[in-house]
């Protein structure tokens, strides 16, 4: 991410933050609700996009994080100590998740993380002195560096706030060497292995950084909602996830915040366009339908996701528009440019 | 009998395979494709075979004849139907059955007189015989290959194409593989392209040779023409 | 250009039509059209379908037209919070009728800070209190209640070992929890064997109900949903125990039961708190009415109850109405006078729907009778009985 | 007795587990594609067999319907949404699986709503009592039927031309195109074949234990399964279906309890809540540790 894009990314947060006093409290959770689902996604994006570990436990890692923000939080620490925790201990929950990957690969480890997800939704029920149980952990609202942002239009302003910084940090990590390595292993670990990586120790870095993003995005989601319960991290929220980040675009950044966008406000959308004609069944089985149907429809027409669509769309509109065009680049060269821009 | 006129092959749709190339095999003849490793000796093979969609490629330009029909654009296995074997790189068969299912196998498509070619197979290679209820899989690299060319003849080929079938194998094994194509070249009349990096005994029998790097031709010859000094310069060149 | 595709999309969303604006009155439901629990959703139908009825047949409230909302928490957390959220601020509703306990129980202190009066589709009695919730109500028993109210006709048929069976949620495993707690079991002579967790979305329970077989009890009391009370009773077939053995509660008592199970649904019994529809009941008149050119999409005992919960919410709204003489400008002191007006209900009738109630405890009904399967229907064993 | 009872139970539930599992494996065999939907593919098959009834045709003659409508439907998939995405990422094409999963429920809420469904009799209603043992006409029936097509499908597969070619394409992709097979139209016979599988599974199952939309979590059940038989061993599926549903039987009749009635004893825990949920995860993880490849599966290496 250059500089040019950092200082767009929080022009565009700062107008977000702008606008936010204007709209109702509908409006301003569903602006944190995209936010914090953006995080979250691109904490797999980091996992999956980038170092090819297939999870399906983001669901139930969102959930750590929910649990221990909220029990930092009604100790009466400030919302900042209980994100960060809920980011450590998170960290540290998907490096115990992350620890078969050192023996298995690809399919194999991703059915193990189906393994992780439904143990953890059943701890979630077990473990009553720090989730209480089937009932939910209740949060109480906590100080942010000490205000009251306790409200929608607040809660938003610290997601969007939170999501930039996210972005920030992720696309520099990419550029050192640890992010690098990460690619290494996603395209070969074979390759990597020869080329002197410590696949091991890189793997479980991945897996701690992805657990830190997405336990402060399930402590974010702790403190909005008020509550952490297991029903709210079950195996459909993982699947929300990979949804998110595979309609976005696979290892791309901007694809994380599209992805999350498209995975909650679509059926949103589809929704209030139902409730103008249908009953109420109807409405929830188009959307539904809709939900998985642009979903199929997405990878087999647009296998690299939103991203690729809106930038190659960019590029269109850039080629009519002035002698900036380069009109020698394939389509083909989209994943190297995707990766070159970030 | 084979007519590849400026052909070019891509992988991935960028990167280069084969630039240009001509190759012909007339009918009955023994062709040599020569070439380092990576010149493009298994992309030419697999075009002409069809398999390359499966792998990433596409023939960006150029084509492929068989007796008057083109090839392109056509899927293995109607290739494999009008009468062109290929026995690929890396002994590919089938490891978890068995030596007889795998004969059978090969002449699926083609299951007339299947009995009699499994007979002549069989002499051919009485060492399938003796394993023919065992797994591929127990097989040595030199039974493999006799069992990967066994199963080409079960396709009733009136072209076969090996694919560098000496890699890995015996001094021993090489010498005996060669022998077998040649004894398919004289008791059949069957039309042979053998893709090689280097090989001596392959001089010998061949009619024709073809010289490939970095995914052009290099050099169209025949056999007496070419020896180890000159093949080395051009491979380097 | 990253935020602008989301930004559009979200402007496409705050754009699309809300219908609000137009109406005086704005009343809020959400239940669970499509989930888990589905079977049961003919309150949430009733109470929309009541003030529908209202607008048809008296033109609405004092002459003011109700638009109300009808949304789908699909049992999911975050979709019944997104929901809340909607009711209360987009769609600016004087009175919202929410679903599941989780939910509720999770948005009791905002519903408390909003002011927003709100009628409560879960009868857990975490959600229960006029002094700590005033902008709650409740429609009946407490789930404990409707446990207590069970085991004890276990106790006077002369039992002594009961087993207690319930989901693995909020609403299965809390209020067995809080009954076990109290020791009002022992209190009444019985004696708790075993307390027994299934998966909410059980399709098969088998095992447990072995378990069950193999301890032997008097009376099986379940504390679930109908979906799960028919895999119970399924179960019991198979295995050879009967119906009778085993009670729910108010949310067992589902034409479906004696429908899809039959001659091995005979002899169960389920707690009612409300009429059955197609009860000879003045409230049958307007239903059926209603009925002639509407549909109704359930023709079950929650259907009443969501029709006795519109009457109750539409009956605050009309008096606090009266009161200003008209709807009031400000959404804020219109919900605060509902609220005040809905605890002060004189002697509600409901149209024979439950007996006649008053809200001043927040609960209205506080009477329930044990339902049983006979013939295929459900019918009535005993009297009406006071939970407390 | 008691242990025996748990057994029969367990066994029912366990052979159709395996008749799931059966068609996950023979699609990851030929094309290397997880099946997620295989769970949806269930629930279709079930809710068409009840749609047809209840438009009146016996139920024997429905169910013969309703798999030949979910061939159809397999091969359908295969064509429409698996064969564009030879190319994609592994990651893209479970996600593929999955929208056709979400997509088949909400076809089926559409169709016939959210409500749990009395699902037609295939079978006679009723049980035989052997010595203090339950065994429903239902138990009965789905065990046979679906041992019989375990078995009839496994020697069709190892005995007749087209299980060969299915063989060829699931031992070696290049080796089979080169002998003439058509890959591709191998991997649609692969999920016809399965849809059927499962769609009869499915079937089976709501016959067991009613009709609901839920019935498509037995697709998530079936993994555990697959993994502890091995992802490529067909026998291995239906060893580990049969274990794992008497397994879950036996947890949730005698683990539970065992081990509550010694917790609540000895400490202030009173429950473990649903320990049948995980018991097959457990084991998973545990099996996936100690040997990746399954119990009943074969090394396969990385290709670089």
């Amino acid at each position: 991410m250059s500089l040019r894009q950092i200082i767009i990314l929080i022009t565009v947060a700062l107008a977000v933050m702008v606008v936010l006093p204007g709209l109702g409290r509908y409006g301003a959770y569903i602006v944190y609700v995209v936010a914090i689902a953006s995080i979250g996604a691109l904490a797999l994006n980091l996992l999956i996009g980038y170092c090819g570990q297939i999870s399906f436990c983001h669901g139930g890692l969102l959930g750590v994080g929910a649990y221990a923000a909220g029990n930092i939080g009604n100790a009466g620490q400030d919302m900042v100590v209980a994100l960060v925790g809920a980011g450590i201990v998170t960290a540290f929950v998907s490096v115990m998740i992350g620890l078969p990957a050192l023996r298995l690969r690809g399919l194999y480890f991703a059915i193990s993380t189906l393994a992780a997800q439904f143990i953890l939704e059943y701890l979630f029920r077990l473990i009553e002195p720090w989730t209480h149980g089937v009932s939910g952990l209740l949060i109480q609202p906590a100080p942010f560096f000490g205000l009251d942002l306790s409200n929608d239009r607040g809660y938003a302003a610290i997601a969007v706030g939170l999501l930039v910084m996210s972005l920030i940090a992720v696309s520099r990590l990419l550029r050192t060497d640890l992010g690098r390595r990460f690619i290494l292993i996603r395209d070969s670990e074979i390759v990597a292995r020869g080329m002197g990586v410590n696949v091991a120790r890189t793997k479980l870095w991945a897996f701690a950084i992805s657990g830190f993003l997405a336990g402060m995005s399930g402590g974010l989601l702790a403190f909005t909602s008020r509550i952490a319960a297991p029903e709210a991290f079950e195996i459909a929220l993982s699947v929300d996830y990979v949804a998110m980040i595979i309609v976005g675009g696979l290892g791309s950044l901007p694809g994380a915040v599209i992805g999350a966008g498209f995975v909650v406000l679509l059926p949103e959308v589809a929704q209030r366009i139902g409730e103008t004609f249908g009953a109420a069944t109807q409405t929830a089985a188009l959307r539904e339908m809709v939900f998985g149907l642009l979903i199929i429809l997405f990878l087999i027409h647009e296998p690299r996701g939103l991203n690729s669509l809106a930038s190659r769309a960019v590029r269109r509109l850039r080629r009519t528009s002035g002698p900036l065009s380069n009109n020698k680049r394939s389509s083909a060269s989209d994943l190297e440019m995707t990766q070159a821009r970030l | 009998m084979l007519d590849v006129s400026g052909l070019s092959v891509r992988y991935d749709s960028v990167i280069a395979a084969l630039e240009g190339i001509d190759f012909e095999v007339g009918e009955g003849r023994i062709v040599a494709l020569l070439g380092p490793n990576g010149a493009g000796k298994s992309t030419l093979l697999k075009a002409i075979a069809g398999m390359l969609p499966f792998e990433q490629g596409e023939i960006a330009s150029g084509k492929a004849v068989f007796d008057g029909v083109l090839l392109n654009g056509k899927h293995p296995a109607a290739i494999t139907r009008s009468g062109i074997a290929l026995v690929q790189d890396g002994r590919q068969c089938f490891r978890n059955l068995s030596v007889g299912e795998n004969l059978k196998a090969a002449s699926f498509r083609h299951s007339k007189g299947a009995e009699d070619r499994l007979q002549l197979v069989l002499t051919y290679f009485p060492i399938l015989e003796e394993f023919y209820a065992r797994p591929a899989g127990v097989l040595s690299g030199g039974q493999l290959q006799m069992l990967v060319i066994g199963m080409a003849l079960m396709i009733q080929p009136r072209l076969l194409m090996l694919d560098e079938p000496s890699l890995g194998l015996s001094p021993v094994m090489v010498q005996s593989v060669f022998e077998i194509v040649e004894r398919l070249h004289q008791d059949l009349g069957m039309t042979v392209v053998v893709a090689e990096q280097t090989v001596p005994r392959l001089m010998e029998i061949a009619d024709d040779v073809y010289v490939l790097s970095r995914g052009h031709s290099v050099l169209h010859a025949p056999p007496d023409e070419i020896d180890e000094d000159r093949l080395q310069s051009l491979y380097l060149s | 250009m990253r935020k602008s595709l989301v930004i559009a999309a979200f402007g496409a969303l705050l754009a699309s039509p809300s219908n609000a604006v137009s109406a005086d009155i704005n009343v809020c439901i959400w239940g669970t059209i499509t989930g888990p629990d589905a079977l049961v959703n003919g309150m949430s139908y009733g109470a929309r379908d009541y003030f529908e009825y209202l607008n048809e047949a008296e033109g609405g409230i004092e002459g003011h037209k109700v638009h109300t909302v009808l949304l789908d928490g699909r049992y999911k957390l975050d979709e019944e919070q997104k929901n809340y959220r909607r009711c209360v601020s987009e769609e600016n509703a004087v009175f919202i009728n929410g679903w599941s306990t989780g939910a509720v129980k999770s948005l009791r202190d905002q519903i408390q800070s909003d002011a927003v009066p709100f009628m409560t589709d879960s009868h857990s009695s975490e959600v229960l209190d006029p002094k700590k919730f005033p902008y709650i109500f409740m429609a009946g028993p407490t789930y404990e209640q409707q446990i207590l109210i069970g085991l004890r006709s276990a106790a006077k048929a002369g039992g002594k070992r009961v087993v207690i069976m319930h989901a693995n949620n909020e609403y299965g495993r809390a209020p067995v929890e809080v009954v076990r707690k109290s020791g009002a079991i022992e209190e009444m002579g019985l004696e708790l064997v075993d307390q027994i967790e299934f998966p909410f979305d059980t399709q098969d329970l088998t095992g447990q109900i072995l378990r069950v077989k193999n301890i032997d009890p008097d009376l099986v009391f379940v504390q679930a949903s109908t979906p799960q009370m028919l895999v119970v009773l399924r179960d019991a077939a198979k295995v050879g125990l009967p119906a009778s053995l085993f009670m729910g509660n108010m949310y067992n008592i589902s034409p479906a039961i004696p429908e899809q199970l039959g001659a091995s649904a005979e002899g169960f019994r389920s707690i009612q708190l409300y009429a059955d529809f197609g009860s000879d009941i003045p409230a049958m008149k307007d239903i059926n009415k209603y009925g002639e050119s509407n549909t109704i999409e359930k023709r079950d005992t929650y259907y009443m109850k969501g029709w006795y919960q519109g009457i109750a919410m539409s009956t605050a709204i009309r008096n606090a109405v009266k009161k200003a003489g008209g709807v009031p400008d400000d959404l804020v002191a219109f919900r605060n006078s509902v609220r005040d007006e809905m605890e002060n209900l004189p002697s509600l009738d409901t149209g024979g729907i439950t007996p006649v109630v008053n809200y001043a405890n927040h609960q209205g009904p506080t009477q329930a009778r044990i339902s049983e399967i006979k013939g295929g229907s459900y019918t009535a064993v005993g009297e009406w009985i006071d939970a407390e | 007795m008691f242990v025996l009872q748990l057994a029969v139970a367990g066994i029912a539930i366990g052979s159709v587990y395996a008749l799931i599992a059966l068609g996950i494996v023979l699609i990851y065999k030929c094309s290397g594609v997880v099946n997620f939907a295989q769970g949806g593919y269930a629930m279709l098959g079930a809710f068409i067999t009840y749609g047809l009834t209840s438009v009146g045709l016996p139920s024997v003659i429905a169910l013969v319907l309703a798999i030949a409508v979910m061939g159809g439907l397999g091969a359908l998939t295969q064509i429409l949404v698996l064969r564009p995405m030879l190319k994609a990422p592994v990651v893209a094409v479970m996600m593929a699986t999955l929208g056709i999963l979400i997509t088949f429920r909400a076809v089926c809420l559409l169709i016939w709503g959210p409500d749990q469904i009395g699902f037609p009799a295939l079978f006679p209603i009723g049980a035989i009592e052997l010595s203090g043992i339950f065994m429903t006409y239902n138990y009965i029936a789905a065990f046979l039927l679906s041992a019989i097509l375990c078995a009839g499908f496994l020697a069709f597969y190892h005995y007749t031309p087209i299980g060969l070619m299915q063989r060829c394409t699931a031992d070696n992709t290049r080796a089979a195109l080169a002998v003439g097979i058509h890959v591709s139209n191998q991997v649609t016979i692969a999920w016809t074949a399965s849809a059927m599988l499962a769609g009869l599974g499915g079937a089976l199952l709501a016959s067991l234990n009613g009709l609901s939309l839920g019935l498509s979590n037995i697709g998530l059940v079936a993994f555990p399964v697959i993994v502890l038989g091995g992802m490529t061993s067909l026998p291995g599926a239906v060893v580990a279906g049969l274990v794992l549903g008497i397994l879950q039987a036996v947890t949730d009749g005698v683990l539970t309890p065992a081990i509550e009635r010694f917790l609540r004893e000895h400490t202030d825990i009173y429950s473990v809540g649903t320990l049948q949920q995980v018991i097959p995860y457990a084991l998973l993880v545990l099996v996936l540790l100690v040997r990746p490849q399954g119990i009943f599966g074969t090394k396969e290496s990385e290709r670089v």
